[in-house]
């Protein structure tokens, strides 16, 4: 038994830190430091591409593809170190999505055309799963696409696409047969987001960002070199890419950096002539939601760190997403709940600290971020998964 | 004992009702929102018509006198409609405090001809009537305020600004505290409007030796200001309680009609028991409504703020769960702009945010506790 | 709209309290006081015979059978007065439910033999419902009685059969025909406890209480005489004697009278020298639990006092059981949790206060009354009714 | 990083548990708690031949050497056992003591022979070890002992008493503690035992000018006595754990073979979904004994509090919900004597009390926030 990192991964650590330090540019580490929500895509590739220059934007991918071959303490503390210095996320779509997905899947020629530009920045992905009437089941998806020839045309609509306005292309599922079982019949296309027949409207959430979209498709024409994998055996390589997300759903991280913005507010938040800190009443909800962040942590390092290590984990995932996003969304309600009447303000949008302390959109991320007990899942049915794959229910 | 509402209170709700669901359906209530001032001057007007906006006043001022219960039935229905304005500023908070003070100009208010915001808050105040730096000086026979104030709600389209200020003792003390009245566009006064999380607009605003009139006696004002703000938050239970049974209300259609793996979402046990464990903190709130609402029957003022403090600590904390919870239950829909929870769960955290949280009413509880 | 009582039921309310002042043992009010779980026969006894004197033991039955046809206010309020004043529960068996039971559906014989010695507190009775593998199905019940000539013979067992060892009768239902719906083929008997082949064996609560027995049945006689309505349809009293149950099952008199001895727990206890109301953090949960209370108080009087009175609640009551149930543990988890190291002591059998301040049985009380979320319906089965009868799904 | 058992670890592990599921058998439990001394001598004397007795002390006093990790493996099976007796008072807080202060007697502990008890509560101090009113005086070579203890541990089977006294300082000084010993059987202290809720024994002790000897640093034995005290919450954070699965263990298996309604209980979705609750807590409760078992690894005694506390509060507030839960799920059956789950229960209950419930971690768990 050792809690400890190795002497190799905590000198890792610093080179990361040290490399944050100086290579974040100042703007897009104050956007993040201010629980904004909008990233926009010239911040995005900003950043992605400074990673780029160190080798480290596709760390995961295998090293013959640019990657890094990293341990899993050492994509670990890269993940903790990145998110505390309040970087931005990694492209998920991209980068830790479809890049492993096309090396496991993709043709030589769908690698040489794709990979480039997913590890130098240069191209943004979104990806195309979710419809208007899945909701959590994602497999029943209708949007059809009708081979004919070698071309699959398609018709018909996505919905919940991130970045989808932003983004040079999707990866979608699509309905090339409905005559059996609901997870047979789906086939992966990637599509360029300016084809002839594809449109967007923007989904605004309810606190006014702008992150998701519904795409339809109106006769949209993509080849079959653009097809990853086989016709109708789409399913086995959604399933893969979704069991991609096993790191990092509990948001440990990113919920470290929100915890000590929440302890600056109460630092530096005065009520009544003491600071919010020296409230007793106040002081004890964020002491137990830091101590529930450490259980939550050291939990991920418990199924991470075990034998077999990340790819051990199973319905294990499913918890860390659960607790996570609570503890997530408890932080974020005591930030409002430290703002008071600040917390009425409608942020500008280009404002970077609106209000005392970091966290100036905090409001409007604590709205935003119930969100994520949602998607990827909703946590109901990661309940049922746990019920199902671990309780033996 | 009688919960029941009074022919005339059930006449008051079904008009209301009715006017709101004729002309502020939530189809259309986001571009009255998002246009300045964010509200609209019609239904203002209309609120003056139906003798709304002198529900509250006595009859020698030309309102109709009624009671708390009378406001928490409009109350109700307005936190329904999510109807945005100046009903909380103009009528229930800077009429009510004209009004004791007996000053002119309710009959304007009643008539909506006018508007009149209440500046009281100030940073680093937190929730504490008390804690108040701008000052009031003396020069000949009226004041000259200096200092700030936030989140003043709508005054971008008030007529007037009722101000809380300090005329004597330390920031903190509950003596000293006196009310004055300025014109909106008075000399040295500046204000930054904004828009609020809630869709009303808020504004902070700065004195620069800004001349004012008082109102009422000098250094006295913070009991009437409380009762005021207590009065205020009770309404504002109301609100909340209308608007936790529309969350249900919307949550339990969606969950009934809703499939998913081809069953219909309210067939899932553990989604029933969540519906009923909203279903139950929607009649804890109402109850408490009532509560709220019964604390100005009485003249003990400990009694009062008791009252109100539980209603409003526990409306907070369910009103909390439960737009939580609703927007869980309806998933990615209830995340969005065009539907309408997301917009009751906004008012009901700003509501919260608003005369003490369910902490700051939780302390005063316990405080309360102590003494009685 | 007139939240107040008229001052007629002010006035009843004053002559409750003294009653009980001037009539109240003292040993019986101490034992109350001190949150202890067991009332011996003869404390009860005591107690209904003061209540009997003044012509109240029996006030919810008709005038004709020596009750007082109170309104639905005084009810309320003599309820709650007697609770306040640390006055012993009424007897719920015998008074609460088979009286009103048998008037409504007794011969005139069973009438005139029950019901004097029910009044005047000679006789004690228990309930015959739950069985070992029954759970909250209640009519899934096994107990055979088999008529013979005028005479069902019983075999089979009972069980949670509170009192049952200080009670001189039962009433029970029994299988008397297992062919058709479970609903169907159900009889309720009288039996006279020390019948011939009635045995009984206790059931200890884990805290170590007696309360409740298992009762068994080996060729048990009973007269059809002393069959409460007809053979085969006592499902339909079965559910008449469970629905006269709503009153009084959200409990708040009893937990107004437990909130004051928390209170005053509080105020008495010291620690780290001063008391702990003056902690902010335990004050402000006892704060949340006394307006929860009062919240559950009004909501009570709203379902109560409603057009139509108590008559027309229905899944109601299920929710102020819940909500009941999950105030009144509440406030004996923050008596364990103001008690410290007092808590840890099994205090002895007979001390009325073995820890400062009243409420010193407060930890055996708290393990006790998770019963009360278990039985009579256990709050899931509650919330099933609630998700059935009032949100129809 | 590695949190794997080590080969010894699993050793100790299996060897307790194969120990524990012989020798203690639910159904025997009752029997030997309802008698004096409310545990087995036989029990006893078993663990000191397989070295637990001596798992935490250095081997040159006759002792395993175990870290926190060793410790906290062997709690964890006690918990699930619901092993009664002084493990806790004799090992792993007097035991504690005795060797830091270097005294003798350490190598009859591991063996058995010799049992001591640890005399630190006092009525009106809560769970702070600081608040302190009996004195020692010092009267020739020796002290003399005055005040009253309570909640003293196995006090009625313990050869010796270690006590926590005020040699000078105000009642809630720091400073002025320091640690005697007296023989149990001491002229001037007297003695109430009495049953403890989760079946151990506890006794208040009356010290009426009882002669004592001091152990170790006068006047400084603040901090040796809270950082014992931390060691024995980090065990019994690993014994609460333990306890957590059990009736996770217990409560899973009794959904799935309970029918109700003609379906397994197991088979509702509500109460699948409060299983996988008590699962999460349950995981979240075993990673932080390692928190608290961790905090052994480092000097700072700052850092070794907060990861204290964080682990009691947490596992204090978990156990609780599993232990209601558990025993809510399981109906009338978990309500019973003869049924584990409400011992389990108390015993989660009183680990909350004692060095401190969730609410006294959190609270120093706060301070320590604002000095970090």
């Amino acid at each position: 038994m050792n809690l400890q990192f190795d002497a190799e991964v905590e000198s890792f650590r610093s080179e990361v830190r040290d490399f944050v330090r100086d290579n974040l540019p100042g703007d897009i580490r104050a956007r993040v430091a201010a629980e904004r929500m909008e990233m926009p895509r010239d911040a995005q590739q900003r950043w992605h591409k400074a990673l780029h220059s160190k080798g480290w934007a596709v760390h995961e991918w295998p090293a013959a593809y640019g990657g890094q071959d990293w341990s899993d303490a050492k994509s670990y503390v890269f993940e903790r170190e990145i998110a505390l210095a309040d970087a931005p996320r990694p492209m998920t779509f991209g980068v830790g999505m479809l890049g492993p997905t096309l090396i496991e899947f993709g043709t030589d020629d769908q690698k040489e055309r794709f990979l480039p530009s997913i590890a130098n920045g240069d191209h943004l992905w979104c990806q195309g799963f979710s419809e208007p009437n899945a909701g959590s089941d994602l497999a029943s998806l209708q949007c059809k696409a009708v081979l004919d020839g070698d071309i699959y045309v398609i018709n018909g609509s996505k919905t919940w696409t991130t970045d989808g306005h932003v983004s040079d292309w999707m990866f979608g599922l699509f309905r090339t047969d409905s005559s059996g079982k609901k997870q047979h019949g789906i086939t992966v296309l990637l599509i360029p987001m300016d084809a002839p027949g594809v449109t967007m409207t923007p989904i605004l959430t309810f606190e006014g960002t702008h992150e998701v979209n519904q795409v339809f498709f109106d006769n949209v024409r993509v080849p079959v070199i653009d097809r990853l994998g086989d016709h109708d055996t789409g399913w086995g390589i959604a399933k893969y890419m979704l069991g991609l997300e096993r790191f990092g759903t509990a948001e440990v991280s990113r919920s470290m950096a929100s915890m000590k913005r929440l302890k600056n507010l109460a630092t530096t938040t005065e009520v009544g002539g003491r600071a919010l800190i020296h409230d007793p009443v106040f002081m004890t909800k964020i002491a137990r939601t830091d101590m529930e962040l450490r259980a939550l942590e050291l939990t991920e390092q418990r199924f991470l760190f075990q034998p077999g290590g990340a790819d051990a984990m199973g319905a294990e995932a499913s918890m860390l997403k659960i607790r996570g996003t609570e503890i997530q969304n408890q932080i974020y309600e005591l930030m409002v709940d430290a703002l008071g009447y600040d917390a009425h303000m409608v942020v500008d949008e280009d404002a970077v600290n609106g209000a005392p302390g970091d966290a100036g959109h905090a409001t409007r991320a604590y709205f935003n971020m119930r969100k994520t007990a949602i998607y990827s899942g909703s946590n109901e049915i990661q309940k049922g998964i746990i019920a199902k794959m671990v309780l033996d229910l | 004992m009688d919960f029941s509402l009074s022919e005339e209170q059930t006449l008051f709700r079904d008009t209301v009702a009715r006017f709101l669901s004729d002309s502020l359906p939530f189809d259309k209530r986001q571009a009255i929102v998002d246009t300045h001032p964010g509200y609209s001057a019609d239904h203002w007007h209309t609120l003056a018509e139906l003798g709304i906006l002198g529900l509250p006043f006595s009859e020698n001022t030309g309102g109709l006198g009624g009671s708390a219960f009378d406001t928490m039935v409009v109350m109700d229905q307005m936190g329904r409609a999510l109807l945005t304005g100046p009903y909380v500023s103009t009528v229930l908070l800077s009429g009510a405090v004209l009004d004791r003070v007996g000053a002119d100009g309710v009959e304007d208010i009643i008539g909506g001809a006018r508007k009149v915001a209440f500046a009281y808050a100030e940073r680093g105040a937190g929730y504490n009537l008390n804690d108040i730096s701008l000052t009031a000086n003396k020069n000949g026979d009226d004041y000259v305020l200096s200092g700030k104030k936030i989140a003043v709600l709508h005054a971008d389209t008030a007529d007037d600004l009722i101000i809380l200020a300090r005329t004597s003792g330390a920031q903190r003390d509950q003596e000293g505290l006196s009310l004055f009245m300025v014109p909106a566009g008075a000399d040295g006064l500046s204000m930054t409007a904004y828009a609020l999380q809630d869709g009303n607009r808020g504004a902070d605003i700065t004195f620069d030796g800004v001349r004012a009139k008082v109102l009422g006696d000098v250094d006295n004002a913070f009991g009437l200001v409380e009762e005021v703000a207590d009065q205020a938050s009770s309404a504002l239970c109301a609100e909340a309680s209308g608007i936790m049974w529309a969350i249900y209300d919307l949550t339990l259609e969606y969950i009934k009609t809703r499939s998913q793996f081809g069953t219909a979402l309210g067939s899932f046990q553990a989604l029933q028991h969540r519906m009923v464990d909203m279903y139950m903190m929607c009649q804890m709130a109402e109850s408490m409504t009532y509560e709220a609402a019964l604390a100005f029957d009485h003249d003990d003022p400990d009694a009062r703020r008791r009252s109100v403090s539980a209603a409003k600590s526990l409306i907070g904390a369910y009103g909390r769960k439960v737009g939580q919870e609703g927007i869980q239950l309806h998933g990615g829909i209830g995340m969005t702009l065009e539907y309408s929870i997301g917009h009751y769960f906004k008012r009901l955290t700003m509501i919260d945010a608003t005369f003490g949280d369910s902490a700051w009413h939780d302390a005063r509880y316990a405080r309360l506790m102590l003494t009685s």
